[in-house]
């Protein structure tokens, strides 16, 4: 019989323990050193130990086992790197006059350059429609009937999959924003200079969900 | 503290523990129908067979003890309770020959669907917060992999940042006083700013248009503004005794002079 | 002997792709679809089969493949949660009317502002929505074809990834509620109830929820 001290503390088998040591090193933001697992683990776990047994387990994966300095580590293998183009894309915040141009063309597609600069107040500069162009969120569209033909502007489909939208119309109107307390009373009004969006980044993309529910 | 005088009447005690407690809870109420499905708990009955009567009574004397302790009450919960007082002698009072619309069993039965619902999204929404959430029970991979061989650059916004970016444009009107004239308008401060420095000059009469602002002359809307302020910021400068101004007849040019005393 | 056009791109051996699959769903910390692991993998790889020996691979371990949505992601096991309060990021509490609303819009999607106020009795208070669109909960659907058009709102791969869904079908209880007929869009009889609002509210719609949830 164990003692009672021990048998409330007894350390988990070691499978169990293996578990815990790959949840954690796979969670964590840094590697892990021998001393913080065991101290994150049970009583009486041997992290030492478990972590033989989980660099064994991932032997040949596409996922090893690495020693950092005194810590440990789990990264993809290092043959796989090809496959991680996707994860060196920089996100960076639209600028708050290409997201204003960009919201006109949303709510008032199609739209000519003319009317965006008239709904913004000032005038858009090439570069804006550009980027936005360059992102394939917008294209152009039909030209307009009125006198000199002019461009319009419309937005893609490209644009809904990263707005998570059905189409174009599902966007809500003034009054819905309002109602639905969207309409940010927070924006101070001596916001309107254009800036350079620098603050609050998330880089978060909604994915494409436009699928999800279907079967 | 002592222990509560023996001799004091307990059933007034206890009616007041109540009265306040309803006092305290009303602001806890989500609604009327919150409130209904609250006191619907005390019938200790499955939803399903839950007496709505009962139900429109209890709530109609929640009301009026409120409204006898002046708790002030929202509007919706006086329409709730008018129109339980309207479905209880639509129960109890056989249906008029002729009369149309639904039956008082009928609105009872949406009623009593309409707490069952609200009750099931609550239990519902209790289970989904319960459920193992990520960043609580479960986590992501704590190092997303980071290598830097193809380098893209790609610009995100959300789809809030959309919408409010649209907002601020299409509200921005409300703001045009403020912001929007600002470069069409001469304000009275800035007449009067350029003004002083320039009256010291002005010993002789000379026509007041000579003070407008370079530039302001060819556009009729800017000159308009521009003239207004100037003549404003004239007459001040001469409330001050800093300048005279005269005007020979009707639409002839204004002039301004420095006061030799001034 | 394969033609000389196929051979140049012959698909890895599975336990190689199984590797791939490993490899880019670790190195993520967002769900990856399966189209978006067969564009990253090596022409002729299928995903979907290497996912199914993935997951088996992974059963029991301390990280799970799971599914969300069309997606799949690597998630540390929710029993091992306790280990892991370094990683705990504090999220901002929830009031109880996001809650509710949040979870009407989950069980009765896709659900209109009004439908959420007739459940719950009251209006649904600025910022509530949101906050849910916010946290990328919630996102906006199809406009509802009845009078008024009014937007509608569905829960989104994010919500599922965080509540550990892989479905909208899954959601706690959903098989009874609607068994039960809660999940109706029953119409007041007469319309004599007191209702908050007196926009458009709902001629019953058939596309609903019915529909979605279909198994």
């Amino acid at each position: 019989m164990a003692e009672p001290g021990e048998s409330l503390f007894e350390a988990p088998p070691m499978g169990e323990q293996e578990r815990m040591v790959e949840a954690i090193l796979f969670a964590s933001a840094e590697p892990v050193s021998v001393a913080d697992l065991n101290a994150r683990m049970p009583h009486g776990a041997d992290a030492a130990e478990a972590l033989v047994h989980l660099r064994k387990r991932y032997e040949g994966r596409g996922v090893h086992l690495v020693k950092v300095g005194d810590s440990y580590a789990l990264r993809t293998a290092p043959d796989l790197g090809f496959l991680m183009q996707k994860e060196t894309v920089e996100t960076r915040k639209l600028s708050r006059a290409a997201i204003e141009t960009l919201a006109i063309i949303a709510y008032h597609q199609p739209a000519t350059r003319a009317e965006i600069e008239e709904i913004r107040g000032v005038s858009v500069s090439r570069g804006t429609v550009d980027q936005l162009l360059e992102l394939e969120w917008i294209r152009f569209g039909r030209r307009k009937m009125t006198p000199g033909r002019p461009v319009t502007y419309v937005v893609t489909e490209e644009f809904l999959d990263h707005f998570g939208l059905e189409s174009a119309r599902d966007l809500p109107g003034l009054k819905e924003l309002r109602s639905a307390g969207l309409l940010d009373n927070r924006a101070p009004p001596g916001n309107l200079m254009p800036t350079e969006d620098d603050d609050d980044d998330d880089g978060l993309e909604p994915e494409d969900q436009s699928e999800m529910f279907e079967e | 503290m002592a222990e509560p005088n023996a001799f004091e009447n307990v059933t007034s005690v206890d009616a007041r523990r109540a009265a306040e407690a309803l006092i305290v809870d009303v602001d806890g109420y989500e609604g009327p129908l919150d409130l209904l499905l609250t006191l619907s708990r005390t019938q200790k009955v499955d939803l399903r067979a839950i007496s709505i009567l009962a139900l429109a009574e209890q709530y109609l004397s929640f009301i009026d003890q409120a409204k006898s302790l002046r708790i002030e009450l929202a509007a919706d919960y006086l329409v709730m309770a008018a129109w339980l007082a309207f479905l209880k002698s639509r129960l109890l009072l056989p249906p008029e020959p002729g009369e149309d619309g639904p039956s008082g069993e009928e609105l009872a039965a949406h009623l009593a669907f309409q707490l069952e619902r609200l009750a099931a999204m609550r239990e519902s929404a209790a289970q989904l917060m319960a459920r193992d959430q990520k960043g609580r029970d479960f986590f992501v991979r704590g190092i997303p992999e980071d290598v830097t061989r193809t380098r893209r650059v790609t610009y995100t916004a959300t789809l809030l940042d959309l919408m409010q970016g649209y907002a601020r444009i299409r509200t921005k009107d409300e703001f045009r006083p403020f912001v929007m004239d600002r470069d069409r308008i001469l304000t009275m401060e800035q007449a009067l700013d350029r003004m002083r420095p320039l009256i010291g000059f002005a010993g002789d009469w000379t026509d007041l248009s000579s003070y407008l602002p370079e530039g302001w002359e060819s556009d009729p809307a800017l000159r308009r503004s521009a003239t207004a302020s100037t003549f404003a910021a004239s007459l001040e400068l001469a409330k001050e005794g800093k300048i005279e101004l005269r005007q020979s007849e009707t639409y002839a040019p204004i002039q301004i002079r420095r006061r030799s005393d001034g």
